[in-house]
């Protein structure tokens, strides 16, 4: 365990470990806002539109939805895992778990890519194709499905920087085995984080009842 | 220089009380900032370095102190708070027996519809002591309609009617301007609000022909055609200006030293192939609106350009 | 110390399971209250055991409580300025 | 006259040649970094002020056409915003005062501090030729649906710039944060820190949670712009006051990015001259936070008249009288400072005067505007650009430039000419003056804002605040040459030549690479000028 600290603002290591988890927790703390913002353009436009989003969300497979939701929970214990061995210098196994974290993360991508895939064919996404909507108030039902793209469009953008981040760590290259714990466990706090904003995003879209 | 204003003038029934807590507050701030100018002033000349003033007992917090000055400044400004929101509050209810107007903005023009149909295109005739209503649309962007004279503003916002109400105390001709920026000739987006006594605007609204003549669409086409952006006092385009250009000679660059009447072929012809016949000193650079207008706006437009010119269409 | 994240994950898949549950009771406008209450639920348990808030210092719960509190008043004040239009 | 270089160990010789700036990762020369690129934004919109100014002196749009003059107010508008003000205090003094004043060798994380510069230039640049060459003519404000649907220019690039530069902020907001949490001197509480400290950590505070909200709005003006997904547009169901909600919710806690920073300059400034220690420490402090907390609830205001409910109306109006509190708080505390002290008349001393004068004023026009019954007439008028353009020139700039000329020996270990900054500030003094008083009363005869072409019956409150703009252009221009000048030629500044107290002046100026030999130790509360100590429960 290397103990002297990485940037020459500290003086010791420990202090620096307390500096990268509040700095890490902050910048979620701005990603919160940012995704706040989008889910109070949410809000507002459902209760302008309550019918055409209750319509809308039928339409919406409800399965895969709660399927992904249960993929994306468990890869946040994988995650988890990771991070608590990693600490405990369990290095390899760390790996692994990482591996299953990214792995878990890429079936979520892959069931949603599906996911968009049925929709399209339905002609339930405006922007993808043509639009075919035979609920209550059809004529904001698009805004719905645009809405639906969008949110979990700028979900899945952050999820796939996670997957990303995940890989990075988990191949086998040489970071210094003292800072290790230190990313594994950054990089942990912000794919629960996405896991979060997933956690409310899966009832705003998929369980609407007008 | 033209005429110079020192005040805005008062012409509603909003207007005295909006002017009493508009004195309000520039007394309030007023007082506020001379005494904070002259504790400033004052204490840097008296207690200058070197200065002999008597500096014993000098301490660094007041226990308090801020908090007593500045909360005692802030009971009269929440009285001024209150005055601005009981003020705010009338907006929403305008006097009964008001007369309806439907107020419509759309990329840079403002028009008025009254209850039997007579539109107006950037001009409102009201008449003076009566309660007038505006239900304000807007076609495209975000507006506002503005009567300084009036104390009154309301944005027109698209997908939403707002309303805004007045009651002019004044005849006269009072400025109406667009106050949110709504594009390229916003500050051109202006209008004249005309209060007349009761009795001639009953008149003046029953003589009004119902249904648009002619020329009254033709302005509203050559303004939404940006023909007025160049022909009207624009300031980089160099237009000639087609105020009385009916039936004079006009001399031509293409074809050289050539002068033909501007007859209404003249007109047409401008306006369909402008490159044809050239007006001299100016460059051909009118664009063509050839396949842009349909056949009964061109003589609308005919009618109002002939409209311009004295004996040209009635 | 991988049973505590265990028992946190089948209490998350729970919650799952209760919120698809009450989706399919209709309780109007109850439903949605359900569903948010539940998700708070599920957001919590992540943040106090996945992402180790509760044995984090105390600067944090600060850095936690300070967003919480900046997004309700981004949800109510917008709520108030937009619910007229 | 050979270049006199600054001395051998101070920070500016650590390496020499263009990489050793441009890689460096020492907070100070990344001021500087910074110092340079905000310098040009500055006068870039600076210029366009001017021609502007220079159109309005005559009722006719006869120097510009329409275009090019909504052009001009949108390129002045961004630049002034987001490429000057919101960085300006803190990218400069902040980032090289902050390690200074905790006594730190730098701040806590080095690297995303120059991350923060190269996205700031980027995306300002690409910002720049965006509504330059693309010819983005809807104002700093993006209003939809003229944004998102009729305006032709090159919106969506200019926003996506806007976007990148707005992380650059965050970035600062965060190692602010984390610098003033776990790098303070030993023995340095909370309230032994420099009020410059405490309104640059309320500063990243509503940095870190306005600046997001601000980039999910461009990301939806974008997507709507681009692929129509119809949140900002009626004809979708959309709603354009939506739109004005998201971006004032960021753009009003923005304002307070810009004046909190110009805040502490002068807590810092007034105290060193007047020999006093600051009136009321602790609630100035207090306020700080205040303000960044209440910045937040007010942003009603910007849409009294847009459609908004009555109710959110009176609710809004109501916050936003509560948010003048602190403000008013903390000029009382200033101007009872001067009282019993040392009075000297320095510059950065007199631009710390014109600060807490002007900035009174702009807050005392602020409640004509907050006052309902008013701003249905003020609103979207030149009152309103007077109001905020005292708060922004008369406030903050003159607050940059009191923390400039403060700051400037230790900084480059250099002088300025005393009588030309006199000179210069009394110059900007007036000629502010001069510019924007005319602009008060153009809004309350009600001359809308915005406007290429208006009434003739304006025209003589339009030429005086034109007249007023060539002076302002001018005394903006002296420090520029003054100060330049000083960096290479300037008499040699001892360590601490105005004897302030604080830690940033116990270490040589300029100091050197790794800021304190030895590392400082704080015993008592800030201030300690004039006999009397501040005691520590004040």
């Amino acid at each position: 365990m290397t103990d002297e600290p990485v940037s020459k603002a500290f003086d010791e290591v420990g202090r620096e470990r307390e500096a990268d988890t509040f700095g890490m927790w902050v910048f979620l703390g701005t990603e919160a806002m940012l995704f706040g913002a989008v889910f109070v353009a949410y809000t507002i436009l459902r209760l302008k539109y309550p019918e055409a989003f209750g319509g809308g969300s039928e339409k919406l497979s409800m399965w895969l939805g709660t399927l992904n939701t249960a993929i994306l929970l468990t890869s946040s214990l994988a995650m988890a895992v990771a991070v608590e061995s990693a600490k405990a210098h369990a290095l390899p196994f760390a790996r692994r778990m990482l591996w299953i974290t990214a792995l878990l993360g890429a079936a979520f991508v892959c069931v949603k890519g599906y996911e968009y895939f049925d929709d399209m064919q339905k002609g339930l996404l405006p922007l993808l194709g043509p639009f075919h909507y035979d609920g209550p108030d059809s004529a904001h039902a698009g805004l719905f499905f645009n809405i639906y793209l969008m949110m979990t469009g700028i979900h899945a953008v952050h999820l796939l920087i996670g997957i990303s981040l995940v890989v990075y760590l988990a191949l086998p290259i040489r970071i210094p085995p003292g800072r290790q714990p230190k990313r594994i466990e950054s990089v942990g706090l912000y794919w629960h984080f996405v896991d979060i904003v997933w956690i409310f995003l899966f009832p705003l879209l998929y369980l609407v009842h007008p | 220089m033209n005429e110079i204003i020192l005040h805005p003038a008062s012409a509603s029934t909003a207007a005295p009380g909006f002017d009493v807590l508009f004195l309000a507050l520039v007394v309030f701030s007023g007082l506020v900032g001379l005494v904070l100018v002259a504790m400033i002033v004052g204490w840097s000349i008296k207690y200058r370095r070197g200065s002999s003033a008597d500096r014993t007992g000098a301490t660094a917090h007041g226990g308090g102190l801020e908090l007593k000055v500045v909360g005692g400044l802030f009971v009269v400004a929440f009285g001024l708070f209150g005055w601005g929101a009981w003020l705010f509050v009338g907006r929403d209810f305008p006097p009964p027996g008001a007369i309806h107007i439907a107020g419509t903005a759309k990329q840079w023009m403002w028009s008025f519809e009254h209850d039997n149909g007579e539109k107006e295109l950037n001009t409102l005739h009201i008449p003076v002591n009566r309660p007038v209503v505006v239900d304000l649309v807007s076609q495209d962007v975000i507006h506002s309609m503005f009567v300084p004279a009036f104390r009154i503003k309301q944005d027109a916002v698209p997908g939403l009617t707002t309303r805004v109400w007045f009651e002019a105390t004044q005849t006269g001709s009072f400025d109406l301007f667009c106050a949110q920026y709504c594009g390229t000739q916003h500050s051109e987006m202006r209008g004249q609000i005309v209060v007349m006594p009761q009795a001639d605007f009953a008149k003046w609204l029953s003589t009004r022909p119902t249904d648009q003549s002619l020329v009254q669409q033709g302005a509203a086409l050559f303004r939404n055609l940006g023909c007025s952006g160049c022909h009207e006092n624009s300031a980089t385009v160099r237009a000639p200006d087609l105020h009385g250009v009916y039936g004079r000679p006009v001399a031509l660059t293409s074809p050289a030293h050539e002068t033909v009447i501007a007859d209404d072929q003249y007109i047409r012809d401008s306006i369909l192939q402008p490159a044809k016949q050239v007006a001299a000193g100016y460059d051909p650079v009118m664009p063509s609106y050839d396949g842009l207008i349909a056949p009964d706006d061109l003589e609308k437009i005919v009618a109002y350009v002939k409209s311009l010119s004295p004996g040209g269409s009635p | 110390m991988t049973r505590r994240l265990v028992y946190a994950w089948l209490g998350l898949m729970l919650l799952l399971a209760l919120t698809v549950g009450s989706s399919f009771i209709p309780l109007g406008v109850g439903n949605s209250v359900v569903n948010l209450a539940i998700a708070a639920a599920k957001a919590a348990i992540v943040l106090a055991v996945f992402m180790e808030l509760r044995r984090g210092e105390p600067l944090l719960h600060l850095a936690a409580a300070a967003v919480g509190f900046w997004l309700l008043i981004l949800f109510v004040l917008s709520w108030i300025a937009l619910r007229g239009v | 006259m050979t270049l006199a270089a600054p001395d051998r160990s101070s920070y500016w010789r650590e390496g020499a040649g263009i990489r050793s700036w441009l890689l460096t990762t020492d907070h100070k020369r990344i001021a500087w970094l910074y110092l340079t690129s905000l310098t040009a934004f500055f006068f870039i919109g600076g210029a366009a002020a001017t021609l502007i100014r220079i159109e309005l002196v005559t009722p006719q749009g006869d120097l510009v056409s329409d275009d090019v003059y909504n052009r001009l107010f949108t390129i002045h508008g961004i630049v002034m915003v987001w490429f000057f003000l919101v960085p300006s205090i803190p990218a400069t003094l902040g980032n090289f005062l902050l390690p200074l004043m905790l006594g730190a060798k730098d701040l806590a994380f080095p690297r995303l501090n120059l991350a923060s510069w190269y996205v700031f230039m980027f995306g300002s640049c690409f910002t720049l030729y965006a509504i330059v060459a693309g010819g983005v003519d809807t104002g700093w404000t993006f209003y939809a649906p003229l944004s998102t649907v009729y305006s032709n220019g090159h919106v969506s690039m200019a926003a996506a710039g806007v976007f990148i530069v707005g992380f650059s902020t965050i970035m600062t907001g965060i190692n602010f944060i984390v610098t003033t949490h776990k790098l303070r001197a030993p023995g340095q509480t909370w309230f032994r820190l420099p009020i410059f400290v405490w309104t640059l950590y309320a500063t990243s505070v509503v940095m870190v949670l306005a600046t997001p909200v601000l980039a999910a709005t461009l990301l939806l003006l974008v997507l709507d712009r681009i692929f129509g997904i119809g949140v900002f547009d009626p004809t979708k169901g959309g709603d354009p006051l939506l739109f004005q909600n998201l971006f004032w919710f960021y753009s009003h806690p923005a304002v307070y990015i810009m004046i909190l920073p110009g805040m502490g300059v002068v807590s810092e400034v007034i105290p060193c001259f007047a020999r006093r220690p600051l009136f009321g420490y602790k609630l100035v402090a207090y306020s700080s936070i205040g303000i960044a907390v209440f910045g937040f609830l007010v942003w009603g205001h910007h849409m009294f008249v847009s459609g908004q409910s009555t109710y959110a109306g009176v609710v809004f109006s109501f916050l936003s009288f509560c948010v003048a509190i602190p403000s008013a708080i903390k000029v009382f505390n200033w101007a009872m400072t001067l009282r019993k002290g040392q009075v000297s008349f320095d510059t950065p001393m007199l631009y710390a005067l014109g600060f807490v004068g002007l900035f009174a004023f702009g807050g005392l026009a602020g409640l004509f505007l907050a006052a309902l019954g008013i701003d249905v007439d003020l609103h979207d008028t030149y009152f309103v650009i007077a109001h905020f353009h005292y708060i922004m020139v008369g406030g903050m700039v003159t607050a940059y430039m009191a923390g400039l000329h403060f700051w400037w020996p230790k900084i480059t270990g250099r002088m300025y000419s005393e009588w030309l900054g006199k000179i210069a500030a009394g110059l900007m003094f007036l000629g502010f003056n001069l510019t924007f008083f005319p602009q008060f009363i153009l809004g309350w005869l009600g001359m809308p804002r915005r406007y290429h072409t208006y009434p003739p019956e304006f025209q003589v409150w339009n030429v005086l605040s034109s007249a007023g703009a060539v002076v302002l252009a001018f005394a903006y221009a002296m420090p520029l040459l003054y100060l330049t000048w000083a960096l290479f030629w300037g008499k040699r500044a001892p360590n601490n030549p105005w004897e302030a107290s604080g830690l940033e002046w116990q270490t040589t100026s300029p100091p050197p690479e790794h800021n304190f030999d030895v590392q400082p130790v704080v015993t008592g509360p800030p201030y300690q000028y004039g006999g009397q100590a501040a005691e520590e429960t004040a």
